[in-house]
C-alpha cells in the first residue's frame, strides 16, 4: 500500500448502547483515493460505525485521525468540517427543497450561495449544485423539486452533498455511502457503480453493500465487520465472493437450487392477468401463475411493475383488463378483498407499508389473520403468542422476543416476520413480493428465500420483483420482462435458460 | 348514598365572623364587571366581612364549580352572582341551598325558577328592567332622528335574557312611537367591542349613509361601532343610544364627539347591583330580614333605571368619582337595599316582554 | 426444510443483553405513563387538601368530579380521535346540540328521547368520519368546518335562547342528584365507559386496528386492516361520547342553551386527554387515565378558587399548570420528534 | 484496481431517464391545481356576492375588506411558519391581547400613566416575543407538543393582558391621529392592510430567501433529516415562535389601535378564522408544505365570505352554519381529485 497520510485512521473505535457492545473496538485506515467496501451482516455494526465517523454518535473510546491529526467530532457539524460527507442508508433529502439546496445544505453562511446573514443568492447556489453534480456526471436541474426526482436520481443528490463536503484546507473530502444501491433496481445500480468508480478522482470512499457482487466490482479493498468486530481487510483481488459470504456469515455460501417443474397441461392457473391495463403506468400485461410456481417479473423502475403488482394485491385500481383468481374474474378490487380471497403482498417500502413498527412482533403477525388468536373479534393473547413464537422459532428471528414492537428489529428480522404475517394464513392461493431482500444481508436473504420456496412448494402461486436478475434467475419458474409498461418478454424457465444480458437486452 | 343529602340550611342567623362575601363575575376585565367588584370590595371593606371573587371566565361550568369550590370550604357564604346564563342560577341555588348560603342572582334567572318557592336561601333575583332599557334608547334615538331614518341594531350574546328584552323593548317603542323609523337590520355582537366595530363595518358597506342611527344592547358594542362610523367618516352625521353609560360613554358624550353622536344612555353601575345584591343577602345571612315574610317584588325585583339624554349627564358625573361605591355603601346601609337612590325598587318580576 | 438446517450452526438469540438494555429504558417510561396521571393529580389533590383543609372535607372532591364529568365524556372521544392519530374539534359542539335537542324532546318523547338524541349525535359523529375517510381530508380542518355547521345548528334548534326541561327530566336529572360514594353517577358514567374503552383498546381486534392505524396508517391498511370503517367508528365513538356528556349536561342544568353549561368543553376536554397521557400524535391512549386527566383539568380552576388566588391571575395560573402538568405527564422517548 | 471482467454491460440508461423526466415534469405541474382552485372559488364568490347585493362590489367595501383583513393577514404570516414547521400555535389571541393592553397602557391613553409614544411599540412587540420566546422554549426544551404549550400560552396571555388591566376604566385612547391610524388610507388603501402587506412580503421573502426559513421549511419536511444533519433544529424552531409572537403582538396592537380602547379579548375570533385560512390556502398540518400567499388566498376567501354573507343579508344564526359549511366543501374539493386508497389523511 501506499505510504500516504491516510484520509482517515481509526484506533479502537468502540460503542455500546446500554448493554449492547455494537462496535468493539476498530481500528482502519483509508488512503486517499481508495475506494473501500464494507460488509458485514445484518446488525454487525457497520452503520453504527459510520455514524460514529460522521459525528452522530460519540465512541465510548478509540480515537479518529483526520488527515493524520486527531479530531473529536462534538456533532455532525464538526465532521462535515473536517470533510467526511455521507450519504445515510435512509433517504434523507428534504423532498420539498430544490435539487441545488440540498446539494448545498451544509453550506455554512458566508460560503457559497448563502450570504453571511443568511440570504440566499439563488444563481449562485444553483451554479454550484450544477458544478457539483457534473463531478458525478448528472445533468439534473438544480431547481427541480427533489420530491420529484426518480430514486436514481435522488441518490444522485445525496453522492452530491456528500461530495461537496471539503477539508478545512479544500482538501478531498472521505465520502460515505451506506447501502445506496439497495434500493435501486439493476439498471439503475449500473449508473450508480459507474459515478461511484470515479469517485476516488474526487475523494476517498467507504462503500456500503449487500450485494457482494458489486462490492467486488466497485472497491478496491473489502473490510469485513462482524459482531462488532472488523474480522477480515482483503485487497479485492485476493478474494472471491463465496469466501466474502463465508467471512461475514460464518458458514459456506449454499447454492440452493429449485426443482421447477411445468404447470400440468390441464391444470388451472391460480392467477390470470388478462389485458391488465393502467394509463401511464402499464399496458395491456396478460400471464398466467400456476399454483407452487413463482414468476418473476423484471424490468426497469419506469417498467410499470410496481403498478402492477400492486394492483394484484388490490392496493391501486386498474383502467381495463382482468385479474382472474382461480379461473373467477375479480370485481371491485380492494385490499380487503384481495386478502380474503387469498393473496398476500410484501411491498418494498417495508418500515412504512410492511408492517406497524409501533406493535409488537405478534401483533404485526396476526393483524392481517387473526385466525385463532381472536374471536369474534376479541383477542386472544395467549393464542396469539403461540403462534407467534412458533414462527420466530422457525425463523429464527432474533431476538427471540415476540413482544418487542417491531420497530425495534433489523430490517433482516422485520422482513422475517412480515413474511410470516402472509405465511399464517390458511389460504394463500398468491403471494405477491416487491423486492422481498431489499436491504437484507445474504444470510437473512437465504432464509427468507427458504421460506418463499416453502411456500410455493405447498401449492401458493408466487409472484416475485426481485432485487436483481440473478435472484430472478435463480428463484423464477417463469420470468416476464417488462419494458415502458409492456410485458416485452416472457420465458419458461423449464424450457429455456436467458442470461442476463438477454434479459437486460430485452428490459431496454 | 345521595349527593343531595341536605335538606338546605334553615334560616338561622349566622354571625358575622362565620361570613364571607362571594362575588361571582363572568370576567374581570369588563368595566361592568370591574364595577361589580369594585362595589363588592366596598361593602367587604365597610362590613368587615372578607371577599373573595369568582371570575367564570365565561364559562358556565367554571362559574358553577368555584362557586360551589368555596362552599365546601365551609363558611356560610353571602353571595351575589352575575350569571353567565340564565340555566346556570338553578344549579347556583340548589347548591347553595345545601351548604346554608344566602344567594342573590343578578341579570339572569329561568322565569318559572321563584326564590318564594325555594326558601331563604336564595334570597331574592334582582335585575334592571330591560324593556325599560331598550324604550329609553328608542325614545332618544327616535326624538334625535326626528321620527324618521333609518336605524341598525346590535343585540348582545342572542340566547341572553338581557340582550332579549332590550331588543324587545327597543323595538316595542319603536313602532309604537315611531312608525317613521325603519330598522334595517340586527346584527349579534356577542357584547364583544371587535364585534361591535367589524359588524358595523360591514352593515356601514351594506347600507352607506343610509343609515341614521345606532343601538347598541350595551356600551361595549357601542364603542366599536362608534370607532367603525368614525373610520368611515360618518360619525358626524349618525346617531348613537346605549344602555350603561360607561365611562369613556360619558367622555365621549361631555366632550360632544361626533357633533354629539349619543343621543340617549341608560344609567346604572355594576358596584351598585353588587352592593345591593350582597347587601340584600347579608341581610337575610344575618336575620334582619327573612326572605320568606318579603313581599314578592322584594324576591324577584326590578329596579329602576334612569335614562340619560346629554342634557341630563350632569346628574350622574357625581357617581362616578373615586368614592362613588363607598357612598352609595354608606347611602345603602342607611336606606336598605331597597330605598337607595338612585336605584331603587320599582316593582316585582318576573319581567313582561311587550306584546307577550 | 433444509433451509432451516443451513443456518442452523448461527448463534441463535445472539446478542441478547441487547434485549434488556433495550427494554429498560421504555419500561420505567411505560410505569411513568400507567402511573402518571393519577399521581399527577392525587398530588394536586394532597396541596389543595393541605391548604383549605376544609375543602375536601366539605365535598371538594363531589364538585370536581361533577365538574369533571362532561369534561371526561368528550374526551375520551377525543381521546379515541388522536388514537387513530386524528382530531375532533366538533365534538364538544356536538355534545352543545344533543344537550340543546335533549331539553326540547325530554318532555315529548320522553324515556326514550335520550336514546334518540344518541343515535343522532353518533351520526354526527359518523359524518365527519366518512367525510375524513372517504374524502381523505385532514380531520382538523375538516372538523373545524363542521364545528361551525353544529353550532349553528344549536343555535337554531334552540330558537337563540335557553332551553328548558320542562317535564320527563326527573330520570335524567337523578343521574347527577344520586351518588356513589358522594360521587355523582354522570362521573360514574364517564368511569363505566372508561374501563370499556380501555378494554376494547386493550383486548379486541378493532382496538387493535385503531391502535394500527394511529401507529401507522400506511402499514394498516396494507395489513388489511379496515381503515376506513375504523376511523368512521371511532369518529362515530367521539359523537356518541359527547352524547353521554349531553345527557350530563342536562342532568346537572336541566336545560341547555348555545353559551350556556357545556358550551366550552372543547379545549379542556382535549386538555384532559393529553394530560391523561393520550399522545397528539396517536397510538397512545389509556381511556383510563384520560379519567384522571379530566379530574386534573376540573381541578385546577376549583383549586384556584378554593385557594382565594386572585380572580385577575386565575387565568394565568391555569395555563400554567396545564403546560408543567402535561410536561410532567408526557411520554418521551430519546430522540423523538414533537411536534 | 477492479477485475474488470465481472463488470457488467455498459448499460444504455438514456430511455430510463428520460422517461423519468417525463414524470418528473408531469408531476410538477401538480401542486398548482389547489391555488388556482382557490382562486377560482374566490371569483365566484365575489359574483354570486356582486350579484345578491351590488353594493358588494364598490371602492368602499373593498376598502373595507381590505381592512378587516389586515389583522388575520399579519397573524396568518406566523400561523403559516408555525404550520410549516409542522407545529401549531394556539397563542395567538391570548398574545394579543397581552401586547395590545401594553401597548394601549403605555400610550397616551385615558388613564394617563407613561406615554412612550414609538416605545410603546417596541415595548408590546417585545411582550409578542416573550410569549412567543417562552413558547418556543418549552416546546423544544422540554419537549411538550406545540398544540399544549400554545393552549396553555394562550391563558398565560390571557392572564397578563388581565393583570395589566387591572380594575380601573378602560383605558381608550386620546389621540385621534394614533387611534384612526390604521384605518385612515393612503392611495386608496389603508395604512393598516399596507402594513399587513408589508409583513406579508417580508414573510414571502424570510421564507423564499433565507436561511431561516428554507431551514424552517427544511424541518416541517423531516425533522429527523434535519437533526442528524447537524440543523440548529432547536434554534430556528423557537425562533420560529418568535417570530409568531412578535407578529401576534403586532396584530394585537392593530386591534387596539382600531377599537380604540384596550381590551384583554381583543383577539377573540382570529384563531378560528386565521387556522382555517392557512388550512384553506392548502398549507399542510403535517408541515413543510405550503406558502405565506396561499394564506394571503384563505384569509381573503374568509374574509370576503363573512362580509358577503352580510351584504347578501344570511340571518347571523346561520353564519357559522354556512362558513362551515364552504370550509367543508373547499377541503373537500381539494382532496377529491387526489383521492387514492393509499393517501394518508389524518
Ligand atoms: N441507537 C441505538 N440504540 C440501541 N442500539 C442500537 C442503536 N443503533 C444501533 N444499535 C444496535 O447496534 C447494532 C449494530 O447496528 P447497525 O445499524 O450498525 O448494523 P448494520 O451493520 O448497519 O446493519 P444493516 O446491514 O442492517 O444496516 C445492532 O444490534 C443495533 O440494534
Ligand atoms: N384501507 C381500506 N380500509 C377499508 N376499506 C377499504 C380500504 N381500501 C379500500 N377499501 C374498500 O374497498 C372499496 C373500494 O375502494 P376505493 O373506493 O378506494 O376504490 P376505487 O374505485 O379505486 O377508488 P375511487 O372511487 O377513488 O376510484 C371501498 O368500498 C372501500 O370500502
Ligand atoms: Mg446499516
Ligand atoms: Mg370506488
Amino acid at each position: 500500500m501506499t505510504e500516504q497520510t491516510p484520509v482517515i485512521a481509526l484506533k479502537d473505535i468502540r460503542i455500546s448502547f446500554g448493554a449492547v457492545a455494537a462496535v468493539k473496538g476498530v481500528s482502519l485506515e483509508i488512503a486517499p483515493g481508495q475506494v473501500v467496501g464494507l460488509i458485514g451482516e445484518n446488525g454487525a455494526g457497520k452503520s453504527t460505525l459510520l455514524k460514529i465517523i460522521t459525528g452522530i454518535h460519540q465512541p465510548d473510546g478509540g480515537t479518529i485521525e483526520v488527515n493524520g491529526a486527531p479530531v473529536r467530532f462534538r456533532g455532525p457539524r464538526d465532521a462535515i468540517a473536517a470533510g467526511v460527507g455521507v450519504v445515510h442508508q435512509e433517504q434523507s433529502l428534504f423532498t420539498n427543497l430544490s435539487v441545488a439546496e440540498n446539494v448545498e445544505m451544509n453550506t455554512k453562511p458566508g460560503k457559497g450561495g448563502v450570504g453571511r446573514a443568511g440570504f440566499y443568492r439563488w444563481g449562485r447556489l444553483n451554479r454550484d449544485a450544477a458544478e457539483t453534480l457534473a463531478k458525478i456526471g448528472s445533468k439534473l436541474d438544480p431547481r427541480t423539486k427533489v420530491g420529484d426526482l426518480s430514486f436514481v436520481d435522488r441518490q444522485m443528490v445525496e453522492i452530491a452533498r456528500a461530495i461537496r463536503v471539503q477539508t478545512r484546507d479544500g482538501g478531498q473530502p472521505l465520502v460515505i455511502l451506506d447501502e445506496p444501491t439497495s434500493v435501486l433496481e439493476r439498471t439503475e445500480t449500473a449508473i450508480l457503480e459507474r459515478e461511484i468508480g470515479k469517485l476516488r478522482e474526487v475523494g476517498s470512499v467507504i462503500f456500503v453493500s449487500h450485494r457482494l457482487d458489486e462490492v467486488m466490482r466497485i472497491c478496491d479493498r473489502v473490510l469485513v465487520m462482524r459482531d462488532g468486530e472488523l474480522i477480515a481487510d482483503r485487497p479485492v483481488q485476493d478474494v472471491t465472493e463465496a469466501e466474502l459470504f463465508r467471512l461475514m456469515v460464518g458458514r459456506e455460501a449454499r447454492a440452493e437450487s429449485r426443482e421447477r417443474h411445468a404447470p400440468a397441461a390441464d391444470e388451472r392457473p391460480v392467477l390470470e392477468v388478462r389485458g391488465l391495463s393502467r394509463r401511464g403506468e402499464y399496458d395491456d400485461v396478460s400471464f398466467r401463475v400456476f399454483a407452487g410456481r413463482l414468476t418473476a417479473v423484471v424490468g426497469t423502475s419506469g417498467s410499470g411493475r410496481e403498478a402492477l403488482s400492486r394492483a394484484l394485491f388490490g392496493a391501486e385500481p386498474f383502467d381495463r383488463g382482468q385479474i382472474l383468481l382461480d379461473g373467477a374474474a375479480v370485481s371491485d378490487w380492494s385490499i380487503p378483498k384481495a386478502v380474503k380471497a387469498g393473496v398476500g403482498y410484501v411491498p418494498a417500502e417495508r418500515r412504512v407499508e410492511g408492517m406497524v413498527g409501533g406493535l409488537t412482533a405478534a401483533e404485526n403477525l396476526t393483524l392481517t389473520h387473526p385466525g385463532a388468536s381472536s374471536a369474534g373479534g376479541v383477542l386472544r393473547p395467549g393464542r396469539r403468542n403461540k403462534t407467534t413464537q412458533e414462527w420466530f422459532d422457525a425463523l429464527q428471528v432474533r431476538p427471540n422476543d415476540i413482544s418487542l414492537e417491531l420497530e425495534r428489529f433489523s430490517g433482516g428480522n422485520q422482513q422475517k416476520v412480515v413474511l410470516a404475517k402472509w405465511l399464517t394464513s390458511q389460504n394463500l392461493r398468491l403471494l405477491v413480493l416487491d423486492h422481498p431482500l431489499r436491504g437484507l444481508d445474504p444470510g437473512a436473504s437465504q432464509i427468507v428465500n427458504a421460506q418463499i420456496r416453502r411456500a410455493c412448494d405447498n401449492g401458493t402461486a408466487v409472484v416475485l420483483l426481485a432485487d436483481t436478475l440473478e435472484e430472478a434467475l435463480e428463484m423464477g419458474d417463469d420470468i416476464i420482462v417488462m419494458r415502458d409498461g409492456e410485458a416485452a418478454a416472457h420465458y419458461d424457465l423449464v424450457a429455456e435458460n436467458p442470461s442476463t444480458l438477454d434479459l437486460l437486452e430485452r428490459m431496454l | 348514598t345521595s349527593t343531595a343529602g341536605a335538606t338546605g340550611g334553615a334560616a338561622q342567623p349566622v354571625a358575622k365572623e362565620d361570613l364571607v362575601l362571594v362575588a361571582s363575575v363572568i370576567n374581570t376585565t369588563n368595566p361592568y364587571m370591574a364595577s361589580n367588584i369594585a362595589g363588592a370590595e366596598a361593602l367587604s371593606k365597610k362590613l368587615d366581612i372578607p371577599l373573595e371573587i369568582v371570575d367564570s371566565n365565561g364559562s358556565s361550568q367554571t362559574e358553577i364549580s368555584k362557586i360551589q369550590a368555596i362552599l365546601a370550604k365551609g363558611k356560610k357564604v353571602v353571595l351575589f352572582v352575575n350569571t353567565v346564563a340564565s340555566s346556570d342560577a338553578p344549579t347556583i341555588v340548589n347548591a347553595v341551598k345545601q351548604a346554608g348560603g344566602f344567594v342573590t342572582i343578578w341579570w339572569n334567572k329561568p322565569d318559572n325558577l321563584d326564590p318564594a318557592q325555594v326558601g331563604d336561601n336564595f334570597v331574592a333575583f334582582q335585575k334592571i328592567p330591560g324593556v325599560e332599557s331598550g324604550k329609553c334608547n328608542a325614545d332618544a334615538l327616535g326624538e334625535a332622528l326626528g321620527g324618521t331614518g333609518n336605524v341598525v341594531m346590535l343585540p348582545g350574546v342572542q340566547d341572553s335574557t338581557t340582550s332579549q328584552t332590550r331588543v324587545a323593548g327597543f323595538k316595542a317603542q319603536m313602532a309604537e312611537k315611531y312608525p317613521g323609523i325603519t330598522i334595517l337590520e340586527e346584527r349579534p355582537s356577542n357584547w364583544d367591542p371587535q364585534l361591535g366595530y367589524k359588524n358595523s363595518q360591514d352593515l356601514i358597506a351594506k347600507y352607506g349613509d343610509t343609515i341614521d342611527g345606532v343601538w347598541s344592547a350595551d356600551d361595549a358594542m357601542q364603542t366599536g361601532s362608534m370607532k367603525a362610523f368614525k373610520d368611515a367618516g360618518l360619525l358626524d352625521t349618525t346617531k348613537f343610544a346605549s344602555d350603561g353609560l360607561y365611562p369613556d360613554t360619558i367622555a365621549s358624550m361631555e366632550s360632544g364627539e361626533g357633533n354629539n353622536a349619543i343621543v340617549g344612555e341608560t344609567f346604572h353601575r355594576g358596584y351598585m347591583a353588587s352592593a345591593v345584591g350582597l347587601y340584600t343577602a347579608y341581610l337575610a345571612a344575618t336575620g334582619e330580614i327573612t326572605p320568606s315574610e318579603l313581599p314578592q317584588e322584594k324576591r324577584d325585583s326590578l329596579f329602576a333605571l334612569s335614562c340619560v339624554t346629554p342634557d341630563t349627564l350632569g346628574d350622574f358625573s357625581g357617581y362616578d368619582a373615586e368614592d362613588g361605591p363607598e357612598k352609595f355603601v354608606d347611602s345603602l346601609i342607611e336606606n336598605g337595599p331597597w330605598d337607595t337612590d338612585p336605584m331603587k325598587l320599582i316593582g316585582g318580576g318576573p319581567e313582561v316582554l311587550p306584546g307577550s | 426444510m433444509n433451509a432451516f438446517a443451513a443456518v442452523e450452526d448461527r448463534t441463535t438469540v445472539a446478542d441478547d443483553p441487547s434485549r434488556v438494555a433495550k427494554r429498560s429504558r421504555p419500561r420505567a417510561h411505560r410505569v411513568w405513563q400507567t402511573v402518571g396521571p393519577p399521581v399527577i393529580f392525587v398530588v394536586m389533590l394532597i396541596v389543595v387538601a393541605a391548604l383549605t383543609p376544609a375543602f375536601l372535607g366539605g365535598g371538594g372532591l363531589t364538585i370536581i368530579a361533577a365538574s369533571a364529568a362532561p369534561i371526561l365524556l368528550v374526551a375520551l372521544g377525543q381521546a379515541l380521535v388522536l388514537h387513530i392519530g386524528s382530531i375532533d374539534l366538533s365534538n364538544a359542539a356536538i355534545a352543545l346540540l344533543g344537550a340543546i335537542l335533549l331539553a326540547l324532546t325530554l318532555s315529548s318523547i320522553g324515556p326514550v328521547a335520550p336514546l334518540v338524541i344518541l343515535a343522532i349525535v353518533t351520526v354526527c359523529g359518523a359524518l365527519n368520519g366518512l367525510l375524513v375517510a372517504f374524502a381523505q381530508v385532514p380531520s382538523f380542518a375538516l372538523t373545524l368546518g363542521t364545528l361551525g355547521i353544529y353550532s349553528a345548528a344549536a343555535l337554531v334548534t334552540s330558537g337563540a335562547t335557553t332551553v328548558y326541561v320542562a317535564s320527563g327530566g326527573e330520570a335524567v336529572a337523578a343521574l347527577y342528584a344520586t351518588g356513589i360514594v358522594g360521587i355523582p353517577l354522570t362521573f360514574w358514567l364517564g368511569v363505566v365507559v372508561a374501563v370499556l374503552l380501555w378494554a376494547m383498546l386493550r383486548f379486541t381486534r378493532l382496538g387493535l386496528g385503531m391502535t394500527a392505524v394511529g401507529r401507522n396508517e400506511s402499514g394498516a391498511i396494507f395489513s388489511a386492516v379496515r381503515t376506513r370503517w375504523i376511523k368512521v367508528i371511532a369518529f362515530s365513538l367521539s359523537g356518541f361520547t359527547a352524547g353521554l356528556a349531553a345527557i350530563t349536561i342536562i342532568a346537572q342544568a336541566g336545560s341547555a342553551s348555545p353559551t350556556g353549561l357545556g358550551s366550552d368543553l372543547l379545549l379542556p376536554a382535549i386538555a384532559a386527554a393529553i394530560v391523561g397521557g393520550t399522545s397528539i400524535s396517536g397510538g397512545a391512549t389509556n381511556p383510563i387515565n384520560v379519567v384522571f386527566g379530566a379530574l386534573t383539568v376540573a381541578l385546577v380552576p376549583i383549586a384556584t378558587a378554593a385557594l382565594g388566588i386572585d380572580a385577575q391571575a386565575q387565568s394565568l395560573v391555569y395555563g400554567v399548570v396545564i403546560i408543567a402538568v402535561v410536561a410532567l405527564t408526557m411520554t418521551r422517548t430519546r430522540g423523538s420528534i414533537v411536534k | 484496481m477492479t477485475d474488470t471482467t465481472t463488470r457488467p454491460p455498459a448499460a444504455d440508461t438514456t430511455t430510463i431517464r428520460t422517461r423519468e423526466h417525463q414524470i418528473a415534469r408531469r408531476t410538477r405541474f401538480a401542486g398548482w391545481g389547489e391555488p388556482v382552485a382557490l382562486v377560482a372559488a374566490m371569483v365566484v364568490l365575489v359574483v354570486v356576492f356582486s350579484l345578491l347585493n351590488p353594493r358588494f362590489a364598490t371602492f368602499g367595501n373593498l376598502q373595507n375588506i381590505l381592512d378587516q383583513a389586515t389583522v388575520p393577514l399579519i397573524v396568518g404570516v406566523g400561523a403559516t411558519l408555525v404550520i410549516l414547521l409542522g407545529s401549531i400555535d394556539l397563542s395567538v389571541e391570548g398574545v394579543m391581547g397581552a401586547s395590545g393592553m401594553a401597548w394601549i397602557l403605555l400610550s397616551a391613553n385615558s388613564r394617563g400613566g407613561l406615554d412612550l409614544g414609538p416605545w410603546a411599540w417596541v415595548v408590546a412587540l417585545a411582550v409578542g416575543a416573550a410569549l412567543g420566546w417562552v413558547s418556543g422554549l418549552i416546546f423544544t426544551r422540554l419537549k411538550v407538543p406545540s398544540f399544549i404549550v400554545t393552549l396553555g400560552i394562550w391563558y398565560v396571555g390571557l392572564g397578563v393582558a388581565t393583570i395589566l388591566f387591572g380594575t380601573s376604566a378602560i383605558p381608550t385612547l386620546t389621540d385621534d391621529s394614533l387611534s384612526t391610524l390604521s384605518s385612515q388610507t393612503a392611495l386608496g388603501l389603508p395604512n393598516g392592510f399596507l402594513l399587513a402587506v408589508g409583513v406579508v412580503v417580508l414573510g414571502v421573502l424570510l421564507l423564499r430567501y433565507t436561511r431561516f426559513g428554507r431551514l424552517t421549511l427544511a424541518i416541517g419536511d423531516n425533522e429527523a433529516i434535519a437533526r442528524s444533519a447537524g440543523m440548529p433544529v432547536a434554534r430556528i424552531k423557537t425562533a420560529v415562535f418568535i417570530v409568531a409572537g412578535v407578529l401576534s403582538g403586532l396584530a394585537g396592537i392593530i386591534a387596539t389601535m382600531k377599537l380604540g380602547a384596550g381590551s384583554a379579548t381583543v383577539g377573540t375570533g382570529t384563531l378560528f378564522l386565521v387556522i382555517p385560512a392557512v388550512v384553506i390556502g392548502g398549507t399542510s398540518l403535517g408541515g413543510g408544505r405550503g406558502g405565506i400567499l396561499r394564506t394571503v388566498l384563505g384569509v381573503f376567501l374568509l374574509t370576503v365570505l363573512s362580509n358577503g354573507l352580510i351584504l347578501s343579508g344570511v340571518s347571523p344564526s346561520f353564519q357559522s352554519a354556512v362558513s362551515g359549511a364552504i370550509l367543508v366543501a373547499a377541503i373537500v374539493a381539494a382532496a377529491w381529485s387526489q383521492r387514492n386508497r393509499l393517501r394518508i389523511a389524518k
